[in-house]
């Protein structure tokens, strides 16, 4: 079942994982990483256009949820690697620090709202000398001749370069959720039953198999497949149960997610 | 006069005060009244009494009836100083923000703000007070819509100082036709509604 | 105080207010010192000064320091008439997304946009140009790194629509830091071992 969210749009995963765990008092403990996911896929498909920016971002930040989660259900036993036990600190004290700046200016934001509303109030004399002083106002058109004029309006009505994607923090994207469910609407049903890990066994990027964890949640919200995890480290399950109609409901449903 | 009277009167004033000091150009004391939704004579002596309330206290500025409009203006004793602010504040070059937003409402007028935000994609109003400021450009009419929006031209300086006769020298801009979003902003930016869609979607754009 | 003294003094304030009307954004004291021949310890005195009697005398208008100078403005008690009348030049609206981008800029600056795209989680691009051009944000240097990334800063024009004289009267950053029960609540969402028996065997069930 979905988790619903009813808040205005999420401006990122921050914002989001922020009103999970504090506006909703939702413990990450409590509430399985599927309906985080499920919360971010909502919030998605609510959105006009898809932003793969947050996306991206909100891949990274699940893939450190999921280790979190991962951990967690580990009573206690350290027979984790200990560089990846280090890691995994890190990260959770990375995105930690991360979401409380991201709180600290929020608040501000606030602050910085009502200081905008308090002086909006007052509208500024802007009006200028009169024209009795105006022999001694500079003439800003001097050099300005009508074919600078002219070329000026060409200049403004051009179409604006649309905004560019600007991919400068992240590691090129190679892989989407879209694609990846794409691929797995391929493999899938010829395999019948397959695990998790041979599913991404060729894969070594971690945002690629995020994507295909995903891709594999939507499958399962769509009831194409099953999924089965024996014990509690063990690889998970993936067992086609969708049939042979494999293509357009399934494509058309994730065509929002595409970049 | 009622203590009531006298309360509301007050108030009356002091907003007249407000709408004055932030008014670019002369404002008719018939749109004043309107605004005040006052008697036009209620508003018309008010404005007597608050010049002479200025004169008898001898301030630095004045308010005075000039083409058939109020506005505040510096008092002539102080105009030695005035000039020397003037010339101090000298910016020798006209940005070219502030030259695009002329040559739209050259080539396009008369237009609202809203019209010229839709085309040049930014709040251009810091730039539009300027411009009118320098007396470029002037408030022409006003839209027959509900919003009842300024709409702006230029004005007889700005010719002169390019050196035309008439806005029909200005060098054609014919055969150039403009990209289908600023014709249909130009279009939307007409049909002006209170809650107005484009004013909705530069929102949009920069959340 | 000689009646000579007051004299001038009275010239000087009159001075300042015609210089003070015609200006078309807050006039730095320091050029007014210059401009009136004063020290400037006596023109901030009697920009001061002015302030209060306006307020006092309970004018229309308010003469208020803002971004680091002095400027006539409607008094916000009469907000709702001044508005109808700019009615098409009304301050467009911030979104929140940008109001977060600027708090991060304005205590942070100068920074670069991968600085900002680091602390909101998201790519600040469309939001800092949409800055940029409503004039909020500014380039004001380079990084010295190998990247040379441009950095921002905010302007004068943040400040004046924020009404504020200086980023020194933004409020401490401190103030703002999460309450402890905040953080001790994220520490909780993210934890990574069971804290207590309770969620231990909470757990279990989840399992």
């Amino acid at each position: 079942m979905a988790y619903e969210v009813n808040t205005p749009v999420f401006d990122g995963p921050f914002d989001l994982l922020l009103h999970l765990i504090l506006q909703e008092e939702v413990d990450i403990h409590e509430v399985s990483l599927l309906r985080i996911v499920e919360a971010y896929l909502v919030e998605v498909q609510r959105m006009q256009t898809f932003d793969i920016e947050i996306a991206t971002e909100f891949l990274l930040i699940a893939a450190t949820l999921v280790e979190l989660k991962t951990r967690r259900l580990l009573p206690g036993k350290a027979d984790m690697d200990l560089d990846e036990e280090l890691a995994l600190w890190e990260e959770r004290d990375l995105l930690l620090a991360r979401l409380l700046d991201c709180k600290t200016f929020k608040d501000v934001a606030g602050v910085f709202s009502e200081l905008v509303e308090k002086a909006g109030l007052s509208f500024a004399r802007m009006a200028g000398p009169d024209e009795r002083f105006a022999e001694l106002m500079p003439d800003l058109l001097e050099g300005v001749t009508p074919v600078r004029l002219q070329r000026a309006f060409m200049r403004a009505v051009q179409p604006k370069p649309p905004t560019t994607i600007d991919l400068y923090h992240v590691a090129p994207i190679r892989a989407s959720v879209a694609e990846a469910l794409m691929e797995l609407l391929d493999e899938l049903p010829s395999l019948g039953r397959v695990t998790f890990a041979q599913l991404t066994e060729a894969i070594h990027d971690r945002i690629a198999v995020v994507c295909r964890f995903l891709a594999i949640l939507e499958l399962y919200k769509q009831g194409r497949v099953d999924l089965e995890q024996s014990d509690k480290f063990g690889d998970i399950q993936v067992l086609w149960t969708g049939g042979n109609d494999v293509g357009f409901e399934a494509v058309f449903n994730i065509d929002d997610y595409e970049g | 006069m009622s203590d009531e009277e006298t309360e509301i009167s007050a108030d009356i004033v002091r907003a007249l005060e407000g709408i004055l000091l932030v008014a670019m150009e002369p404002v008719d004391p018939t749109l004043l009244a309107q605004l005040l939704e006052q008697p036009l004579a209620v508003v018309e002596g008010l404005c007597e009494r608050l010049s002479m309330a200025y004169a008898e206290a001898g301030h630095g500025f004045q308010l005075v009836k000039v083409a058939g409009g109020y506005r505040f203006q510096s008092h002539p004793d102080v105009s030695a100083y005035v000039e020397r602010f003037v010339l101090d504040s000298q910016h020798a070059r006209i940005s070219s923000a502030a030259l695009e937003t002329l040559a739209i409402i050259a080539y396009k007028q008369p237009l609202s703000r809203q019209q010229v935000a839709s085309i040049r994609g930014v709040d251009p109003d810091a730039v539009m007070r300027t411009l009118q400021a320098r007396g470029y450009i002037t408030e022409v009419s006003r839209d027959d819509g509900p919003g009842q929006a300024i709409l702006f031209g230029t004005t007889a300086m700005f010719l002169e100082r390019l050196g035309l006769d008439s806005l029909a020298s200005l060098p054609p801009i014919a055969d150039f036709v403009p990209p289908a979003e600023v014709v249909e902003a130009l279009e939307q930016g007409l049909r002006i509604v209170p809650s107005n869609p484009m004013g909705a979607s530069r929102n949009e754009v920069e959340g």
